[in-house]
């Protein structure tokens, strides 16, 4: 351990050029306790002071948008009166230490994200990222993960209708977690988390407030700042910030703050996440500009001796922060208490202060008693908005020439591709089998196809027949190659998605996950990825409405590949009837929709491929975005898909995008979930069985000659493959498989992975 | 020889405990008052074959560790049990 | 108009989805919360799925002590029909409603998927639509779903004809494969599998409304 | 006056455990043998205010039967435990 005692301001993690910023801020010095709010405040994770310079050249409108990019969550207007919230995040670290409560507080947190702005949380999502199944601390992560998601999310009552598994050795020691949750609510009750007002009270709603998740501060403790008591102990400093998540309080939680909205008993709601009651207060003071008093002899405590640092930045689950006013809050209390949900006036809404040039700003200040005295005097703004921004330095990595030109794609393969094509194949039932994916009876298409389709209905929700579709989708090995294409090629992988269940998208939220902005080549790899999803969503005319940045995902040095998740979400108008699904018909034709090769006709690339991945060629090339070719490809499926929704007859009978593993791949999983078996001709190549291009479509047809029409009509490019039926997936000379072996190998992959004992 | 075992696995002090909470909450409409503190943990009983007792004991702290709970959290304990169960099977 | 009611714990989860089940039939439903002790007109109760009080200590376990559960049995004692899905028969367990224990599932995860169950008796007030042998394709949803009791339990429930309904093929590792039982009189009952949520094509299996309409359309019956 | 009690729960024997079976199958490979008959229960930790031992004893028994355990497939015992926690308040 280093013997030179460290200024405190850089035990908090703020740099000497953080601390003078806050000295102009304040106009003097700030005592230890405001340093500590500043330290959590001013972290990465709180003020993406990395990355939010970059994060401003993301496309954020579009007339549906109700709420963009800032808020808890994004917001669309889903017709029929119902607005749908939406947003994704990580909790990636929790995770690595404490797999169960980190992926379970990892969904509770999302959940207040949603029903924060006033919309009842309807679908979870877990895109998940592991190091590989030979490794039992591996499996170990996989297990506790899974079943914390289930464990919170099922209780909680909330349905979870997809994710995503990967594995990859550079998530071995830092696996990611990623939740997304979507919610819906009426229009008109669209709430924000804004104190305005000024006499109003901030009330903290839920569970009380422990040493949880204090985990940088609490330097505090044994950097000598002891309050007044001086009794923490050193066993204190050495607490492990792991926060236990309560499903049952947040479910009470969520009920009572409905009934809060519903009744309108509101003004404005927050969440207490990250940097807990200071993030709070700050937040909704300076979105107001009024300023707020706080009572820290007020907080519910569930321990003794908690000091004012500890109470201000504790991250324990289950809180959340309504402002409402004066003479409500008889009728607030008793709500709450039916609920059983606890209820404290812990802040009060006063005037705004008046700066040396005359302009009003809101006040933060910590106090003890409402009139006692004032342990910390900060200008809300200043810790939730102005946390010095930095242009990082970006640097193109050196080696990615040489990983270039280290191409897989005129790889012969060695051996059989049938053994190649059951390596591939793998079902993640045993993941989603273990989430309830069905409550609110909305769910049509569940986990386990390409995108999760549900029926826009929930409690209190107006009556529709539309349907909102939503589908998570990433590619690390794409973007290891190229950031900005792979990303690019990630959403249009996720529209693709969408256009299996008839749904157009509507908005885009993202996670990104990144290694260390210290490293300017995770700089410029974010760069580059933030610009590819800002091409691809313009050029396919999407908002992104929100998202999450998670960097510092490295160990020992090692930074994991640049990880972009994205989450995009879609609406059906008329969902009477289900979309087809993978099952074919025996006597069918198969068609390939989309591009069979790339320009002219040269194959497409097998750079970042699962299939050259899995060889251990990770070098090469990914395929070129092309916006102008994919948006009548992705037309033209979802206009087939949605007249089905909506009731009419259609000679298609099943669709698959071709996705991960290729044309292969998707035609493997489509036997396999009908037991019916595919004879395809011939092909241009061995690369086409696992090349990786999005936006093209395996779909079956009984009316082979009339589909193939349509198809010519809307100028999207089509051919006939083969017929459906035997028993046998049948590709060239090349494939040749039992579609029981098929079946067989991919219902179990997973299972023996996780089983395996070595 | 063979120990009757019980190893007891405890949430570490400072970790919430939703479940303990909620049981003591309930505690008092159920006409049990004065009982405060409640933490829930889990017990496993086993029968371990040792040269003796220390060593018996030796491993099932081993055991208790590495995969009965997850230290981070967790505090877990040993001793010989009185009547560990499952001489029947 | 036929009104059940359906009892709501802190907790509960799945109470819209069975009112919404009973309102798609055409009779009418509300909400009882838990801190009522009476329950009067009411032609029928629905425990619902969910995790009450947490699921904490055991499924069911805080719940029994909730004060309509008094309400419940008593309404069970004058014959009026009750049923208990998923957590509502594990609280039906636990309050001794129902014979026998709801252990975690043979696999230790939980689970969520398809059964095809098999109607086993018609003399319950869940099954009394159906015929038996009948196959019908409904969803489970639990962590703690395997039935157990003992083996004197399990004749006696073969004897009085209690045992409602069995999984065709047993997902969990329940007793004798039971997937729901009745008590003696057979207006009370219990099953793992969720018949709300099987209510239309749409969602991929409307076989829940044979059972659900039994119950909710003969309230009178036993009474 | 306070006492720290621990009430440990089983599943009675006849029962099936697959939680202590699931355990006992991966010990082998985790290098652990001789472990058999491992039962999979909950133990409970509390402080129980009673005039005397004997009277905090039967308090817990009580609990214990009527609550914390469900007597169709478990079965409880009480004891007087050598730290309970949170003695600090
Ligand atoms: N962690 C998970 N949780 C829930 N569902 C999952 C998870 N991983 C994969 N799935 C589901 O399995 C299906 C296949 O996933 P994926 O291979 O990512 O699909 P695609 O390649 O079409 O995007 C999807 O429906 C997805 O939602
Ligand atoms: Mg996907």
């Amino acid at each position: 351990m280093s013997s030179a005692p460290e200024p405190l301001h850089r035990a908090l993690g703020l740099t000497d050029s953080e601390l003078d910023e806050i000295r102009s801020v304040l106009r003097r010095d700030p005592n230890p306790l405001e340093l500590a709010l500043y330290g959590v405040m001013w972290s990465e994770h709180c003020s993406y002071k990395s990355s939010r310079i970059h994060l401003k050249r993301l496309p954020t409108e579009a007339p549906h948008v109700l709420v963009g990019p800032g808020e808890n969550a994004g917001v669309i207007d889903a017709g029929d009166g119902i607005a749908v919230a939406i947003r994704i995040e990580s909790h990636n670290h929790p995770s690595a230490i404490e797999p169960y409560q980190g992926a379970a507080t990892g969904v509770g947190g999302i959940l207040r994200d949603v029903f924060t702005m006033g919309a009842r949380p309807l679908a979870l999502m877990d895109p998940l990222f592991f190091g590989e199944l030979t490794d039992a601390r591996q499996r170990w992560l996989v297990e506790g993960v899974v079943s914390g998601i289930s464990g919170y999310g099922n209780s909680v009552g909330v349905p979870t209708i997809g994710g995503e598994l990967t594995f990859d050795e550079c998530y071995s020691s830092n696996p990611l977690v990623n939740v997304l949750c979507a919610g819906a609510l009426p229009t008109d009750r669209l709430v924000l988390g804004i104190a305005s007002g000024v006499g109003n009270l901030a009330v903290l709603l839920g569970s009380s407030t422990g040493r949880d998740g204090i985990g940088g501060v609490s330097v505090l403790a044994s950097a000598g700042f002891s309050g007044e008591d001086g009794a923490e102990s050193l066993d204190d400093a050495k607490r492990p910030s792991v926060q236990v998540g309560d499903p049952y309080e947040e479910k009470r939680l969520i009920e009572a703050c409905l009934e809060l909205l519903d009744r309108g008993l509101v003004v404005g709601i927050q969440d207490l996440g990250g940097a807990g009651l200071v993030c709070a207060t700050s937040e909704t003071a300076a979105r107001g500009g009024v300023g707020m008093d706080v009572d820290i002899t007020a907080v519910p405590l569930r321990e003794e001796g908690m000091q004012p640092f500890e109470i201000m930045t504790s991250e324990s689950q289950e809180r959340m922060l309504a402002i409402i006013t004066p003479e409500h809050w008889p009728t607030v209390a008793q709500l709450c208490a039916k609920w059983e949900v606890r209820a404290s006036v812990v802040g009060h809404v006063v005037e705004p202060s008046v700066d040396a040039e005359g302009e009003p700003f809101g006040m933060l200040r910590i106090r003890r008693g409402f009139d006692g005295e004032i342990l910390a005097e900060v200008p809300a703004s200043s810790l939730a908005d102005e946390a010095p921004l930095y242009d990082r330095p970006r640097r193109r990595p050196e080696s990615l020439d040489a990983v270039h030109a280290d191409d897989p794609t005129n790889d012969e393969p060695e051996g059989s591709p049938n053994e190649d094509l059951l390596d591939l194949l793998i079902d993640p039932a045993w993941v989603y089998r273990q989430y309830d994916s069905q409550l609110f009876l909305n769910t049509v298409v569940g986990p386990g196809r390409d995108a999760a389709l549900l029926r826009l209905a929930g409690p209190g929700l107006p009556i529709s027949e539309r349907g909102i579709a939503l589908s998570t989708d990433s590619n690390p090995r794409w973007c290891a190659l190229d950031p900005r294409v792979g990303t690019a090629l990630t959403v249009a992988e996720s529209v693709a998605n969408l256009a299996c269940v008839g749904a157009t998208a509507k908005a885009v939220v993202n996670c990104l996950n990144f290694g260390n902005p210290e490293h300017p080549e995770v700089m410029w790899q974010l760069s580059e990825s933030i610009d590819g999803m800002t091409e691809a969503c313009n050029g396919l005319g999407l908002p992104v409405i929100g998202g999450n940045v998670s960097l510092y995902n490295e160990s020992g040095g090692n930074d994991i590949d640049p990880t972009p998740v994205v989450g995009l979400l879609g609406v059906v108008d008329s969902l009477i009837a289900p979309p087809p699904g993978w099952a074919w018909n025996e006597g069918d034709s198969l068609v390939l929709v989309g591009t069979r090769t790339a320009a002219g006709e040269v194959p497409f690339p097998l750079g970042g491929s699962r299939w050259a991945t899995r060889r251990g060629r990770r070098g090469g090339n990914v395929p070129p975005f092309d916006a102008t070719t994919l948006v009548p490809t992705i037309a033209f499926v979802t206009k087939e898909i949605a007249a089905i929704c909506a009731g009419s007859r259609s000679d298609v009978t099943a669709v698959h995008d071709v996705g991960a593993g290729g044309l292969a791949t998707a035609l493997a999983e489509m036997a396999a979930s009908t037991g019916i078996g595919v004879e395809v001709a011939q092909l241009t190549g061995h690369g086409e069985l696992f090349a990786e291009f999005p936006g093209r479509f395996a779909m079956a047809t009984s009316n082979v000659d009339a589909f193939i029409a349509r198809a010519v009509v809307a100028g999207v490019p089509v051919v006939a493959l083969g017929t459906v039926g035997g028993s046998s997936l049948k590709i060239g000379t090349a494939i040749d498989l039992k579609v029981g072996d098929i079946e067989n190998r991919r219902r179990h992959a997973l299972e023996d992975a996780l089983t395996s004992t070595d | 020889m063979n120990f009757p075992v019980i190893v007891t696995v405890t949430l570490r002090e400072g970790i919430a405990d939703p479940e303990g909470a909620t049981i003591e909450r309930a505690l008092p409409a159920l006409g049990f008052t004065g009982v405060t503190h409640v933490r829930a943990g889990k017990s496993f009983r086993m029968t371990i074959e040792a040269a003796d007792e220390a060593s018996a004991l030796e491993k099932a702290t081993a055991l208790a560790e590495r995969l009965l709970s997850n230290p981070v959290i967790e505090d877990a304990s040993a001793s010989i049990g009185t009547s560990a169960i499952g001489g029947s099977a | 108009m036929t009104r059940i009611g359906v009892v709501v714990f802190p907790g509960s989860n799945c109470e819209y989805d069975a009112l919404a089940a009973v309102t798609a039939l055409g009779a009418q439903a509300d909400f009882i919360w838990h801190s009522e002790t009476s329950i009067t007109d009411f032609d029928g109760v629905i425990l619902p799925g969910g995790f009450a009080h947490g699921d904490y200590l055991r499924p069911g376990a805080l719940a029994r002590f909730s004060p309509v559960m008094e309400a419940v049995a008593n309404f069970a004692k004058e014959g009026g029909p009750v049923l208990g899905i998923c957590n509502g028969f594990q609280v039906l367990t636990e309050a001794g409603l129902l014979p026998g224990a709801l252990q975690k599932n043979r696999g230790l995860t939980f689970i969520c998927e398809p059964t095809t169950l098999i109607v086993e008796s018609t003399r319950s007030v869940l099954t009394r639509g159906a015929t038996k042998g009948q196959e019908l394709v409904i969803p489970i949803n639990h962590f703690s779903g395997a039935y157990t009791c003992d083996d004197e339990t399990l004749r006696s429930l073969e004897e009085n004809d209690q045992i409602a309904l069995r999984y065709r093929e047993n997902p969990n590792g329940s007793v004798g494969d039971i997937a729901g039982v009745s008590n003696v009189a057979g207006n009370v009952v219990g099953l793992m599998p969720h018949p709300e949520r099987a209510m239309s094509t749409l969602l991929g299996s409307a076989d829940g409304r044979v059972l659900l309409d039994g119950f909710v359309f003969a309230p009178a019956l036993a009474r």
